[in-house]
């Protein structure tokens, strides 16, 4: 089973060493992600936001725009994951109270 | 030659840090190392996106006087580093209902061993 | 004018009772109860309503939030899909909450504040992902539900922390999977709208790293779905989990993962761009076939009847696996009519096992007994309008989305398949009927067979016994009216079908 | 732990060292918009002035400085700021977080939209500070629970 395990571990590894060496090169200027217009015609989010965001919301850190206002919704995710795992230490490991109900 | 190796070392490095969590998280008996190995594949999967985001030439994603926004080359994408934002709070999360799960176990059975834990339950 | 911002409302909903929960909890205890109805009442409520809308006017509703068009912000799609989803998983958790409220005094007394706000944002977690259009959002609302689902299957019997933590091992590695496979895919393509990305993939197709994302996806989301290789957590923790918790995370969770599959090979990557590079939905279609007939002779083996529960959902969502993996129109509209009905069925089925945990204290096959048809009739019956539809006999439910699987697999010529599904369904009749038989026929063998004149039906409460029955005649309607239903899904079909 | 009186000058020390903490923590959520910061890591840093009292006193010295029933109430309020931003922009007749709609007088664009961000961050940063307390808490006291 310990083999076993150690093989499933080198093939991940391989596998992911293979796809990873299909990447654009790290630290391109040229790559993808950082044309002006993507292969379709639209905007690529990352060149919008470092142009755009200044005059969108007059704050100069990009990451906060970004964070705040383009992808708030997933922010707001992010506060309402934190939240959960406070109510779930809640709910895991205080002590049962008794219940009022009845 | 070595210009691939230099485009691509970052990204076979991360790839070699997610197998080692995986190898924390399959080989390790003791429930809290299984953690730390969640944790260093949660850090991989965040080191991999941030050397995505790195730009030759850029600067960190902050207007500065004398470097205009129209010129994108001068900032780095701030895209991924938002991302990881989100994905470093989701990984605390997670390890915050971990240790509140293992402290429920450890009440209960009094140990963190794989193996103690199967024979305590049989 | 509220039409098109159905898709914001229903998650709203669901954050605004989630935050109400624990306010008013903590100052009136009695009835968090009745605002986790309430809460989910309402986001049920707003998903017919949206769904009536959509089929009226037809007409996809992109939401974008803070006003941001993607790729630049994040979008919500409402399409057909979406709206059925929306409505299937509401209509479940409404039923489910209205039949935890007797439970939830035995199996976690004094904890019912942070279990409904935890329930409350579980389901926020799956509305979402079934609504987002954006492949990082995903990620985001897929841990909320992953974690919440952490916790409410930890709340149960001794054993449930120890599954719960595995399950959270898994579900970790599976969601951390995923979102490498995302970032393979936003380093190629520079995006993560999925509309958008959808029309770039044809261009990068031939890169590893794409082939890569789509494996690390399909595992990362396989797991969530208990695909069979990665369905290891599944059993221990429905079986250990509180009933309501089972019957809450058992129709919903793994159904959502499978729509999530739906969106990323079919909507996302296209089947025929993926099967030229690898054959991805063939081999999906291999291990939903062996996870059909595993999880079907697993079930045979089991005594608990919430275990024997769990490896039937193994196999059962094999079939919506199958569907997606024959990609031809029978094969999608028997895999969408396969996650209403067997959300349906599993429901009930669970909610049966929890109504038997309350009165009788176990729900240990070997001491059903032929008493329970006097003591719960009703119980019974739906337990066994259930069983007959998960078998798939005509007019129920089951038979529909078994019927266009198996024609699916016919259009495909797919022989083993067709084999599979026949062989499962006499599988599924074996572990059914064995209980029909010991609860319906009296075995004059039997020596502590119980007198069956002398027992008093000892029915279980209204709260309990409504959404059972609710469930057991929308079996019958969905068997009645396919013809409509499978009329709606024709019109939900993914471009390029 | 539990039974040894804390130490006078750890007491000391971390009592003048939580208010310089927290003054910092305050300065990384709202400098957020000009240097890297915002309401995660604002809300870390105020948590840890928080936790550092809890770690060196314990309980009841602690409690002086910040209740513990209050951390999920003040959680939940921290979630309403930034859903309720959300929510009257969609009132507003905007899109759901839609910073433009928001009813602020005085303000237009991009400057409503750099004011929406600050009052986010800000619920983000009490969400943060008594989750992370209420973490540490729930932990402690789930040592005794059976």
């Amino acid at each position: 089973m310990k083999y076993l395990k150690l093989l499933l571990i080198l093939v991940f590894a391989l596998l992911l060493l293979f796809a990873a060496s299909d990447l654009p090169f790290r630290g391109d200027p040229d790559n993808r992600m950082n044309q002006q217009t993507s292969m379709t015609g639209t905007d690529v989010p990352g060149n919008y936001y470092i142009s755009e965001a200044y005059n969108d919301a007059h704050t100069p850190n990009i990451v906060t725009v970004v964070l705040g206002d383009y992808r708030s919704i997933d922010t707001l995710g992010e506060q309402i994951v934190i939240f959960t795992a406070g109510m779930i230490t809640f709910l895991l490991l205080r002590k049962r109270r008794d219940d009022d109900e009845e | 030659m070595l210009e691939f190796f230099m485009g691509h070392y970052a990204y076979w490095f991360t790839m070699i840090l997610l197998s080692v969590g995986l190898y924390g998280m399959l080989l390790k008996k003791n429930f809290v190392k299984k953690t730390i190995g969640l944790s260093i594949f949660q850090a991989g999967v965040i080191l991999f996106f941030v050397s995505v985001a790195m730009k030759e030439g850029a600067t960190v994603p902050v207007k500065a006087d004398g470097l205009p926004v129209s010129e994108v080359s001068n900032y780095m994408n701030a895209l991924p580093h938002t991302l990881m934002l989100t994905a470093i709070v989701v990984g605390v999360a997670t390890l915050g209902v971990a240790y509140a799960l293992l402290i429920n176990i450890y009440n209960r059975y009094g140990t963190l061993n794989e193996d103690e834990l199967i024979d305590k339950i049989q | 004018m509220i039409g098109s911002e159905i898709p914001a409302l229903i998650p709203i909903t669901y954050i605004l009772f989630a935050v109400l929960i624990p306010l008013i909890g903590l100052w009136k205890r009695e009835i968090v109860w009745q605002l986790s109805l309430l809460g989910s009442g309402i986001a049920t409520f707003f998903s017919a309503w949206g769904f009536l809308h959509l089929i009226q006017t037809g007409e996809t509703i992109r939401y974008y939030f803070g006003g941001w068009t993607p790729p630049v912000g994040i979008e919500f799609v409402y399409d057909g899909l979406a709206a059925f989803m929306v409505l299937v998983i509401n209509t479940i958790a409404f039923l489910v909450l209205i039949h935890s409220k007797q439970i939830s005094k035995v199996e976690f007394p004094g904890k019912k504040m942070p279990y409904y706000t935890i329930a409350m944002l579980m389901m926020l977690g799956f509305n979402g992902m079934v609504l987002t259009g954006d492949l990082f959002n995903l990620y985001v609302f897929l841990e909320i539900s992953s974690l919440s689902s952490y916790a409410l299957i930890a709340i149960g019997d001794k054993r449930a922390p120890l599954a719960s933590f595995r399950y959270l091992i898994i579900g970790t590695v599976g969601g951390s999977l995923y979102l490498l496979g995302v970032g393979f895919l936003y380093t190629v393509t520079g995006t993560l709208n999925i509309i958008d990305m959808h029309a770039m993939l044809p261009q990068v197709i031939g890169h590893s790293s794409v082939i890569a994302a789509l494996v690390l996806m399909v595992v990362g989301v396989g797991v969530k779905a208990a695909l069979f290789p990665l369905h290891g957590w599944l059993p221990d923790s429905y079986t250990f989990a509180s009933s309501s918790s089972s019957a809450l995370i058992a129709p919903i969770g793994t159904k959502v993962a499978a729509y999530i599959l739906f969106r990323v090979v079919l909507f996302l990557f296209g089947v025929e761009l993926i099967d030229d590079q690898l054959p991805v939905t063939t081999i999906i279609g291999i291990f939903a076939g062996i996870g059909i007939l595993y999880g079907s002779v697993m079930a045979i083996a089991q005594s608990e009847m919430k275990k024997m529960l769990a490896y039937s959902s193994v196999s059962q969502i094999g079939y919506i696996i199958m569907g997606i993996s024959l990609a031809n129109p029978f094969g999608f509209i028997g895999a969408v009519l396969h996650i209403l009905n067997h959300a349906l069925m599993k429901a009930l089925l669970f909610l049966v096992s929890g109504s038997l945990r309350l009165k009788e204290g176990h729900s240990l096959i070997t001491k059903f007994n032929n008493s329970y048809r006097k003591k719960y009739p009703w119980t019974m019956a739906a337990f066994t309008t259930a069983a007959i539809s998960m078998v798939g006999l005509p007019p129920l439910a089951g038979f529909f989305s078994k019927w266009y699987l198996a024609l699916g697999t016919i259009e495909n010529s797919n022989w083993i398949l067709l084999a599979v599904i026949l062989i499962s369904s006499l599988l599924n009749a074996v572990y059914f009927f064995r209980i029909l038989e010991k609860v319906y026929l009296n075995d004059p063998d039997d020596v502590s067979m119980e007198d069956t004149d002398t027992i008093e039906n000892n029915e279980v409460g209204f709260t309990m016994m409504f959404p059972m029955a609710v469930m057991a005649i929308g079996l019958l309607l969905v068997g009645i009216f396919n013809a409509y239903i499978v009329n709606v899904i024709f019109t939900m079909f993914p471009a390029g079908f | 732990m539990k039974n040894r009186s804390p130490s006078p000058i750890v007491l000391l020390g971390t009592r003048f060292l939580s208010p310089y903490i927290m003054v910092f923590g305050f300065y990384v959520i709202f400098h957020g918009h000009y240097s890297p910061g915002g309401g995660f890591q604002g809300g870390t840093l105020l948590a840890v002035s928080l936790l550092l009292v809890r770690i060196a006193s314990g309980t009841k010295i602690a409690n002086l400085q910040f209740k513990d029933y209050l951390a999920t109430p003040y959680a939940a309020i921290g979630v309403i700021i930034y859903f309720g931003t959300g929510l009257v922009a969609l009132i507003m007749g905007g899109y759901f977080l839609d910073y433009e709609q928001l009813p602020i007088p005085g303000l237009e664009g991009a400057d409503l939209r750099y004011w929406g961000i600050l009052i986010i961050e800000l619920g983000i940063g009490l969400t943060v500070m008594t989750v992370l307390v209420l973490i540490y808490d729930n932990m402690v006291k789930g040592e005794d629970y059976a």
